[in-house]
């Protein structure tokens, strides 16, 4: 059984590598010539992942069968490099945090990998998108299951690098590359927290072995110090990755690339690899409670942040990616207040939810004819039915309407704030969440309700293939039953998700009494209720394009903070490039080298003169020479 | 010969090229020559790698007494240290001589004899010996740059070579400097780097040794602030000359390093190792810098190679096995991507007829596999996991931060200024809209797909299963590493007795 | 007395045959290729009868003759091998040359045996008489040969230089002899030595005195600085291969007596020591300086030529007078006639008519034209500017080398900065000559000669570097 | 005391001589002038006592050698147009009296140094021909021999440059 | 009294070089140096006298002749800058310089 998934562990990440190796050749080797057909491509693009998700459902099993206490399945392929202390293997291990987020990451992934077929049918380079995405996924998988920080690293940069391909997909476009451009530099940016993390962790504690279970073990050696230092450098990694203050700015821009792949990447799994890696390394935040403390503040300031932002978009996926940056922050909030589970439920839910309103936004781009404004739809319900009650479960889902997914995992991560006594953080976090019911209800309203705003648009439009919608409705009903994998005790439920995350992640348990739970709960419904009352009034009846002032202004422009960044960093390091390169490169650097060599040629010339061609003169060089010398010899004699 | 097989391999391109350029040679009948010459050494060189020990010492030794008068001898031999610089070199030929096609035939001679005297460098086990091949592997890059260059040829060639015979010039009064000690010390002449390594050399000599030592070699790889001949070589030379420069001859300074300057000033080197350590990461962020303001892809990928140079010119300094290890990788890692990502320059370059990245675009659509072929290489450029690169760079960035936190932060950078002006530089290349300049872009041939295909997959190898290389690396660089501790060890129990004979 | 004149016949040989030369050229019973073949013939054959003596000589390697006079050594077997091959090379190169500049005459060849014969007995002799007759032997002939071309006007002015400068060193030379007679009675070498051995140098400052204008002399004659003006325009305006034979034979002979001089004793080698020094760095320099500025390859051979004497001081400062074997100089000698000597011979016919090549840029494009005349070019050049592997480069090793060993690690530190300097002019004749395109074609109606000297010697420069030769 | 005072005028005419060789502008003044000095070297070389050589003196250098001279600047027919202006004269010869004044220190002091001695006539034969030659063909017959190759290389240099001789047949 | 020959010698030898230096026509430089070689001729026959040796004799004598070689090949050498130029101003011979 054990042997079995063993086996497994190192074909889970490979089924879909495998996959993008095959369609890459495959897509290479005929570029040029007769194209296989796409139907070939759909189908060995959906193997691999369908392959691995069943696989992580038997792992999930296997695990599930094993006591508690053993629930670790450690598969180490091979010695990747060893060097002196430092010896890293090639490690895959399954605990149950790993393979709760394989399940779902396979889960959703080939769910979207289906729903892409029909999305990307027109596409010209069919094969290349599904390349990538297996890539991507393998990537993912590798991230969740390594055994240890740099395999974890692998996966990492790997999700990143596809993050990369796929927003710049449209490379004809040179705003989706340089979208693609600025997630692959800012992800850079947390990848060098990551890194010297890393670094710092091995000298301190990593020459017994540098895999999870050693750190684990060795984490109390750890001193205080370093351990702070560690864990705010891997969360700067982490507000890369998962679009966090001050690194969220590259993931509205993010979709650029393909909806399937923003419902994939930029919603379900890659973002939040950072929370997963704060839980991942729970054993060394919970020693430190100040950086959790420091985790919980960016996290509940970015969910304020983009929650502002969410509503003045008008880009229905800006919409939707700043959304998920709130969400983001929720489940940095929870992690930061050490509530793993909380936080790791909280993504699995929002995977569902979001990954479906994400599809759901591409049907509806799909049928308007990659039109992405909402101010240019409207009334689209009648039209695209299905889409709209999927969407429309998500929306309540994101919002936390109650008994959606979304409630539920939202409500533990609150909960855990007001009890753990972060009053402060629970509070926004309940603004946050009625300015969550608003944008997400503004959008629905003004994509399905009201008047259409461009006639001829919404004349062709029409609900998509099955392909697409199937995976919407099979969303639609995980964002609906989710949130009950981890039913509170309050309701009579067991908390599955939390006990089964038990072992691998240390939480902070905190109690509180029944009657507090309730008006933690309450509040949260309250806000929701506020919020979708507000954007009913509004929006419901079909509203017109605002015109932004003071602060909706503002905010419409996210406060400036790419210009902010612009002026900061990328004209400042383009001019200092360019400093270098014409001033100071030439005339500093290679200023000793350009003197000498003018000092060597008037030298040169001087010395020609001295060759003045008069005999006379040369006899007199002589006779100067001898009576210095005679001089000299003079002295010594006597 | 397989006796000699170190030999065969320095001296069968040296011949071969001598041959050509001696005797009337049609072009196409030059190339057909070296690529059977380079695939012969390859041959050899497999041979070679199949055959190493890897147990820490030289293999393969190759020892004859040449001027008994002056003990200097033909010594060759290989360990963990030289044997990857060796194969890079022999593994990457090749795939010039199938790639460029159009070049008279002394282009393919001089490639030749910059090969074999490539090889010799890195075998041999003579300073004399060594200082030979050194300098005779300039000469082929003195002429290709001098005879096919582009526009600021001359210039770019004076600049190069005036600048490392210089440097080099002043190692040769180092290496007489270090026989004279020999002579003097143990009443013998000998050359030999094992016999070096017994010498006591202290004082201001010795440091003005190191000196002439380091500055040959900080011109050579190069180290900031030695680097300013590098844009213009790098850009001018023809596009073999620019990867012989950058895949290998570089990297025979940074070997040079660890093979001389190590065993020999010891003591010196612990000293100043810090000041080394911190020119390399300036020199890396700077030529990073300088790299975000090209115009010309060629120049970028030079400023590119000089920031990776400085990362693994660092990785030299930091004293620890780690990142003397990850250096080492690094250097075939860095062999491979930055060589083919020059040798993908020059095809642009002889295609497009343009070095500057304004007047291209859209490639990747015209040309997928040269666009795949040329990300791949970048990727591994930028240290991306899974690529040759990352091994190297995170050994060394690992180690640089044991050896000084600040050093290893800001070595840490070179993860984000690296991926800036290469993504910068795919965007306005490969990707946005094709021109007609690039619209008429052929992809590569066959011969060409087979000519890099070593090299992507060497590049994905090293990355995914570099172990294997690493293995024979170690045991060289723990040797390396053992000698500097205890040179340590010694300079602080000096400094201990200094001490307390103060107090007393 | 059997073994006198075995160690002498290189010198009867070659006197015998100037003199026959000479006669021939009188009575008109020679063409002008021919007396090329016989004095290469003369040359040959005094090379193998000093080839003879070097390798399987007599096993007393001092031999006295003439009443002290001349003495054979070891050193000045191998320089007289130099200077007869020399002397063998310039005859061919020189065959080719008059093929174009038709102001060749038999005497010609008659003078440069002169020379060689004044040059074999200044390396010999043991007495300051004789070293100055055979100075003046050596002198007059090479004045002869560097206004051999009566037509031209530059030759003249060379001749007027150098005869005028050489004639005024020749005074003091007279004078030196003068005041080391009064100081002890005697000229002879010997003498001179025990005298010093005894009594040490500065006890006799008529020694001093002498010695320092013998000494200055010879630093005139080998171009040290500040003495080293002449040199220039000399070589300039003199035929090409005369210029060859004069920057190379004459160098080998001038140092041999100047070795043989200095190193009489270790206290009189001392005392000149410091002032060799500073003249030896101040010659590198100044030749360097001088060579950079120059646009015609003669002029830069011919200031390189002074840079070249600046190595060949270190060495002599470097060498130890105790056991002076004056192998590094020899080898150095070697290496830098070789490379010099092929040079010259191959601007012998390439430089055309009249010498009408003779600027840098008039050699752009060599290469494309004349590929295997541009790469012997560059080898010597190499050579010359102490590229590995060639026979240059190892001089320079030995040279360092011994300057290091024995204290002098300035001069050898400043040796190399000197040879950093020196790059440039010699790239420049190579950039000019592979990485420009040809103006012209660079044709000449030579012999197979001058070419055939060129391929000989290009092969030599690596034959004497890579061959083991044990010093 | 005869002797001494000879010294002395030979001395004052030879160095006027020489003043007149540096300070004529006209060579044939010049060589006029060298005349005296040679002469009276002759005269010193008597006092001396080298008998042969007062006679060499006057025979060949002031005879041969100084005639030869005299006979080619008559034989050019120099005007007082063909001489070079020579401008800055004073300046050089002050210029070069400062130059040369180390070298003139420095051998008179070596020349103090040296023994003295009282130069009488020396008997005996001292400097006569046949003992001269004596020792000219005894121990310095090497470089007796080899001065007629000098001579010999003088002659065809003297023919080859000066000569008449059409070049290139 | 030797030192007066002496003295005398080195006024002479010190013209000598004053004349080669300071002047310009070629005849007086050459004779200059002709000069300087009567020096050194009357430094060998004081020094003879001083230690009543004809080594001194024998050596002056070899210097004339060197100076007859020297002065034959001078004036060869004045005849042909004369045909040339028809001066002699050794300044005028300056073609070849820098």
């Amino acid at each position: 059984m054990e042997q079995t998934a063993h086996f497994y562990l190192g074909l889970i990440p490979l089924m879909p590598l495998i996959g993008a190796v095959l369609i890459g050749l495959m897509h290479v080797t005929t570029c040029r010539g007769h194209r296989f057909p796409d139907k070939l491509y759909a189908v060995l693009a959906c193997i691999g992942p369908v392959l691995a998700c069943i696989m992580a459902f038997q792992v999930f099993t296997i695990l599930k069968t094993l006591p508690v206490e053993h629930r670790i399945l450690v598969h180490k392929v091979f010695t990747w490099f060893s060097v002196g202390e430092l010896n890293i293997s090639m490690g895959f291990m399954a605990d149950p945090l790993s393979s709760l987020m394989i399940l779902f990451v396979t889960f959703i992934g080939s769910l979207i990998h289906i729903y892409s077929i029909g999305y990307m049918a027109d596409d010209k380079t069919y094969a290349k998108f599904f390349g990538y995405m297996n890539l991507f996924l393998g990537s993912m998988l590798i991230l969740v299951l390594g055994d240890g920080p740099v395999v974890m690293f692998v996966g990492w940069e790997g999700v990143g690098l596809c993050s990369y391909l796929l927003i710049s997909y449209y490379n004809e476009d040179s705003s989706n590359v340089l979208a693609g451009n600025k997630a692959f530099i800012v992800n850079r940016i947390g990848d060098l927290g990551f890194v010297l993390g890393m670094a710092f962790l091995f000298w301190a504690i990593g020459a017994q072995g540098f895999d999870y279970i050693s750190l684990k073990a060795n984490a109390h050696l750890l001193p205080q110090a370093t351990a702070m230092l560690v864990c705010l450098l891997l969360f700067v990694g982490a507000t890369g990755k998962s679009a966090q203050i001050p690194l969220y700015v590259w993931l509205p821009d993010a979709m650029a690339g393909p909806t399937p792949v923003s419902a994939l990447i930029h919603a379900a799994t890659m973002v939040t690899a950072g929370v997963y890696m704060v839980a991942r390394f729970s054993f060394l935040y919970v020693t430190v409670p100040d950086a959790g403390e420091i985790v919980a503040w960016i996290g509940i300031l970015t969910a304020l942040v983009s929650a502002i932002y969410g509503m003045f978009q008008d880009d229905i996926k800006k919409v939707l990616a700043y959304s998920t940056v709130s969400q983001l922050g929720y489940m940095f909030a929870g992690v930061g207040v050490a509530a793993y589970s909380a936080g790791i439920f909280h993504v699995f839910t929002h995977a569902f939810f979001k990954a479906l309103l994400f599809l759901g936004a591409g049907s509806v781009i799909y049928a308007m004819h990659h039109e992405q404004n909402i101010w240019k739809m409207g009334g689209l319900k009648k039209k695209l039915p299905v889409t709209y009650l999927t969407m429309l479960v998500g929306a309540l889902a994101l919002s936390g309407c109650p008994p959606f997914s979304g409630f539920f995992s939202k409500d533990e991560i609150l909960f855990s704030a007001f009890a753990s006594g972060h009053k402060a953080i629970w509070a926004i976090g309940v603004l946050v969440a009625g300015m969550t019911a608003y944008y997400t209800f503004r959008m629905i309203f003004v994509v399905f309700h009201g008047e259409p705003h461009s006639k001829s648009s919404y004349d062709h439009a029409h609900e998509p293939p099955p392909v697409m919608t199937v995976p919407l409705v099979l969303l639609a009903i995980g964002a609906l039953l989710a949130g009950f994998f981890n039913l509170p005790e309050l309701f009579g439920g067991h908390q599955m998700v939390s006990s089964w995350l038990e072992p691998s992640v240390l939480d902070h348990h905190a109690h509180a009494e029944a009657s507090t739970e309730w008006m933690v709960m309450g509040s949260s419904v309250l806000a929701f209720v506020i919020g979708f009352s507000i954007a009913y009034v509004k929006f419901a009846k079909g509203a017109q394009l605002p015109v932004f002032t003071g602060f909706a202004k503002f905010a419409y422009n996210k406060f400036y903070i790419d210009e902010l960044y612009d002026m900061l960093f990328v004209q400042p390091y383009k001019s200092i490039g360019a400093i270098i390169w014409k001033d100071f490169d030439p005339n500093v650097t290679d200023g000793p080298r350009k003197a000498i060599s003018w000092l060597y040629g008037a030298i040169g010339d001087a010395f020609r003169l001295v060759q003045t061609g008069y005999v006379r003169v040369y006899a007199i060089y002589m006779v100067i020479g001898l009576s210095l010398i005679s001089l000299l010899i003079s002295q010594t004699l006597n | 010969m397989f006796e000699h097989i170190i030999s065969s391999m320095i001296f069968l391109p040296i011949i071969a090229g001598l041959i050509l350029l001696l005797t009337p040679v049609t072009k196409n009948g030059a190339r057909a020559m070296a690529l059977v010459v380079s695939v012969a050494v390859l041959i050899l060189g497999l041979k070679l790698y199949t055959g190493f020990i890897g147990a820490g010492g030289m293999e393969f030794v190759e020892n004859y007494v040449w001027f008994p008068s002056l003990g200097i001898n033909y010594t060759l031999g290989v360990d963990g240290i030289s044997l990857f610089i060796l194969m890079a070199g022999t593994v990457l030929f090749p795939s010039i001589f199938l790639i460029f096609t159009t070049k008279s035939k002394g282009y393919y001679a001089n490639l030749l004899i910059a090969q074999g005297a490539m090889a010799g460098a890195v075998c041999a086990g003579d300073l004399m010996l060594f200082y030979i091949f050194w300098e005779v592997m300039l000469l082929p890059i003195f002429f290709m740059i001098g005879l096919f260059g582009g526009e600021g040829k001359i210039a770019a060639t004076l600049k190069i070579t005036l600048y490392t015979i210089a440097g080099s010039l002043l190692m040769l009064a180092a290496i007489f400097y270090l026989g004279v000690a020999f002579h003097n010390q143990f009443g013998i002449w000998s050359f030999n780097i094992v016999n070096m390594a017994a010498l006591k050399l202290h004082g201001t000599v010795a440091v003005l040794a190191f000196v002439g030592f380091m500055l040959a070699f900080a011109i050579k790889i190069p180290l900031f602030p030695f680097h300013t001949w590098l844009p213009d070589a790098y850009t001018e030379g023809p596009a073999a000359a620019t990867f012989v420069l950058s895949a290998i001859m570089a990297k025979i300074g940074v070997y040079a390093v660890i093979r001389f300057v190590i065993p020999i000033f010891g003591a010196e080197f612990t000293r100043y190792a810090l000041i080394m350590a911190y020119l390399g990461v300036i020199g890396m962020m700077y030529c990073g810098f300088a790299a975000i303001a090209q115009k010309d892809f060629k120049r970028m990928l030079a400023f590119s190679s000089a920031s990776h140079m400085g990362i693994i010119a660092l990785g030299l300094f930091c004293m620890n096995i780690q990142a003397l290890t990850g250096s080492l990788f690094q250097i075939v890692a860095h062999a491979t991507s930055t060589g083919a990502l020059f040798l993908f320059a020059g095809i642009l370059e002889e295609r497009m007829q343009t070095r500057k990245i304004a007047d291209l675009g859209g490639i990747a659509g015209r040309a997928p596999v040269f666009a795949m072929f040329f990300a791949i290489a970048m990727l591994a450029s930028v240290g991306l996991p899974g690529t040759s690169g990352f091994i190297g760079e995170f050994l060394i960035i690992l180690g640089a931060i044991k050896y000084n936190v600040a050093i290893g932060v800001l070595a840490g950078t070179s993860l984000i200024i690296g991926v800036c002006y290469m993504l910068w530089m795919f965007q306005r290349v490969f990707f946005e809209k094709s021109n007609e300049r690039t619209e008429k872009f052929r992809d590569l041939s066959a011969a060409e797909v087979l000519a890099f295909l070593p090299i992507l997959v060497l590049i994905i190898v090293m990355g995914i299963y570099p172990q294997p290389f690493i293995k024979k690396i170690e045991p060289a660089a723990r040797i390396q590493i053992n000698t500097i501790l205890h040179n340590m060890q010694v300079a602080d129990a000096n400094a201990l007795l200094q001490g307390t004979n103060l107090e007393k | 007395m059997n073994h006198d004149f075995l160690l002498l016949l290189p010198v009867i040989i070659v006197g015998a045959g100037a003199v026959l030369l000479m006669l021939r050229a009188a009575f008109g019973k020679l063409a002008l290729d021919s007396a090329s073949v016989v004095c290469m013939c003369i040359f040959g054959l005094a090379f193998a009868a000093q080839a003879c003596s070097a390798l399987a000589g007599p096993e007393v390697p001092f031999k006295a003759a003439f009443n002290g006079m001349l003495m054979v050594t070891d050193f000045t077997r191998v320089a007289g091998l130099i200077i007869l091959g020399c002397g063998f090379f310039t005859a061919m190169s020189s065959r080719s040359y008059f093929k174009e500049n038709r102001f060749g005459l038999e005497e010609y060849y008659s003078l440069i045996t002169f020379a060689a014969f004044g040059m074999l007995l200044l390396t010999m002799s043991h007495e300051l008489m004789t070293a100055f007759i055979s100075l003046e032997i050596m002198s007059l002939s090479i004045y002869i040969l560097v206004g051999f071309n009566r037509r031209c006007v530059t030759c003249a002015e060379a001749v007027l230089k150098y005869l005028m400068l050489g004639a005024f060193t020749g005074g003091f030379f007279a004078m030196g002899t003068a005041l080391i007679y009064g100081g002890l009675k005697s000229t002879k070498f010997e003498v001179i030595a025990s005298a010093v051995a005894t009594h040490g140098f500065l006890h006799t400052p008529a020694l001093v005195g002498g010695a320092f204008f013998i000494i200055f002399a010879f630093l005139f004659k080998v171009a040290a600085f500040p003495f080293h003006a002449w040199v220039v325009d000399v070589y300039d305006g003199s035929s090409i291969p005369v210029t060859g034979f004069m920057a190379t034979a004459l160098k080998t002979a001038v140092f041999a007596i100047f070795a043989n001089f200095l190193m009489l004793d270790p206290g009189l080698k001392g005392a000149w020591v410091t002032y060799l020094f500073y003249i030896s760095i101040l010659t590198m320099f100044g030749g360097n300086l001088i060579a950079i500025g120059q646009g015609s390859i003669k002029r830069m051979l011919a200031a390189s030529g002074i840079v070249h004497t600046g190595y060949l001081l270190i060495a002599l400062v470097a060498v130890s007078a105790d056991r002076f074997t004056g192998s590094v100089i020899l080898y150095y000698l070697a290496a830098y006639s070789v490379s010099t000597l092929g040079i010259f011979a191959a601007l012998s016919y390439l430089s055309g008519a009249g010498e009408v090549r003779s600027q840098f840029e008039d050699f752009k494009g060599l290469a494309r034209t004349r590929p295997y005349s541009a790469a012997a070019i560059t080898i010597f050049l190499l050579s010359m500017a102490g590229i590995p592997p060639t026979a240059g480069f190892m001089g320079k090793f030995y040279v360092i080398t011994s300057a290091i060993q024995a204290g002098q690690v300035t001069l050898a530190v400043l040796g190399i900065v000197s040879s950093i300097l020196s790059m440039w002019y010699y790239l420049r004749l190579i950039i000019n000559m592979y990485f420009h395109d040809a103006h012209e074609s660079f044709e000449s109606e030579c012999t197979v000669f001058a070419p055939a000297c060129t391929l000989i010697l290009a092969v030599a420069v690596f034959a004497i570097s890579l061959y083991p030769i044990t010093l | 005391m005869f002797a001494e005072w000879l010294y002395f005028g030979l001395a004052a005419l030879s160095v006027l001589g020489a003043i007149g060789l540096i300070l004529f502008r006209h060579p044939m003044n010049g060589a006029m002038s060298f005349v005296v000095t040679l002469i009276s070297l002759a005269g010193m070389y008597a006092l001396l006592s080298a008998k042969l050589m007062f006679a060499v003196q006057l025979i060949v250098y002031a005879g041969a050698i100084m005639s030869l001279i005299v006979f080619i600047i008559m034989f050019l027919n120099i005007q007082e147009s063909d001489l070079p202006e020579e401008k800055g004269r004073g300046l050089y010869l002050v210029g070069g009296v400062v130059v040369i004044a180390p070298i003139a220190m420095f051998l008179y002091k070596i020349v103090r140094t040296l023994p003295g001695g009282d130069t009488a006539i020396v008997g005996n034969g001292f400097g006569e021909v046949r003992n001269v030659g004596m020792i000219l063909f005894k121990s310095w017959l090497l470089p007796f021999e080899i001065i007629s190759v000098l001579l010999l290389v003088a002659l065809i240099g003297a023919v080859v440059v000066a000569g008449k001789r059409e070049v290139g047949k | 009294m030797i030192i007066n020959y002496l003295t005398l010698s080195i006024i002479l030898f010190c013209l000598g070089i004053l004349g080669v230096i300071s002047r310009r026509n070629v005849f007086t430089v050459f004779m200059s140096i002709e000069l300087m070689l009567n020096a050194a001729n009357l430094a060998f026959i004081t020094f003879a006298r001083l230690h009543v040796s004809m080594d001194g004799h024998v050596l002056a004598m070899l210097v004339i002749a060197v100076a007859a070689a020297e002065a034959a090949l001078a004036l060869a050498v004045v005849i042909l800058l004369h045909k040339h130029k028809g001066v002699l101003d050794t300044n005028i011979f300056s073609l070849l310089k820098g």
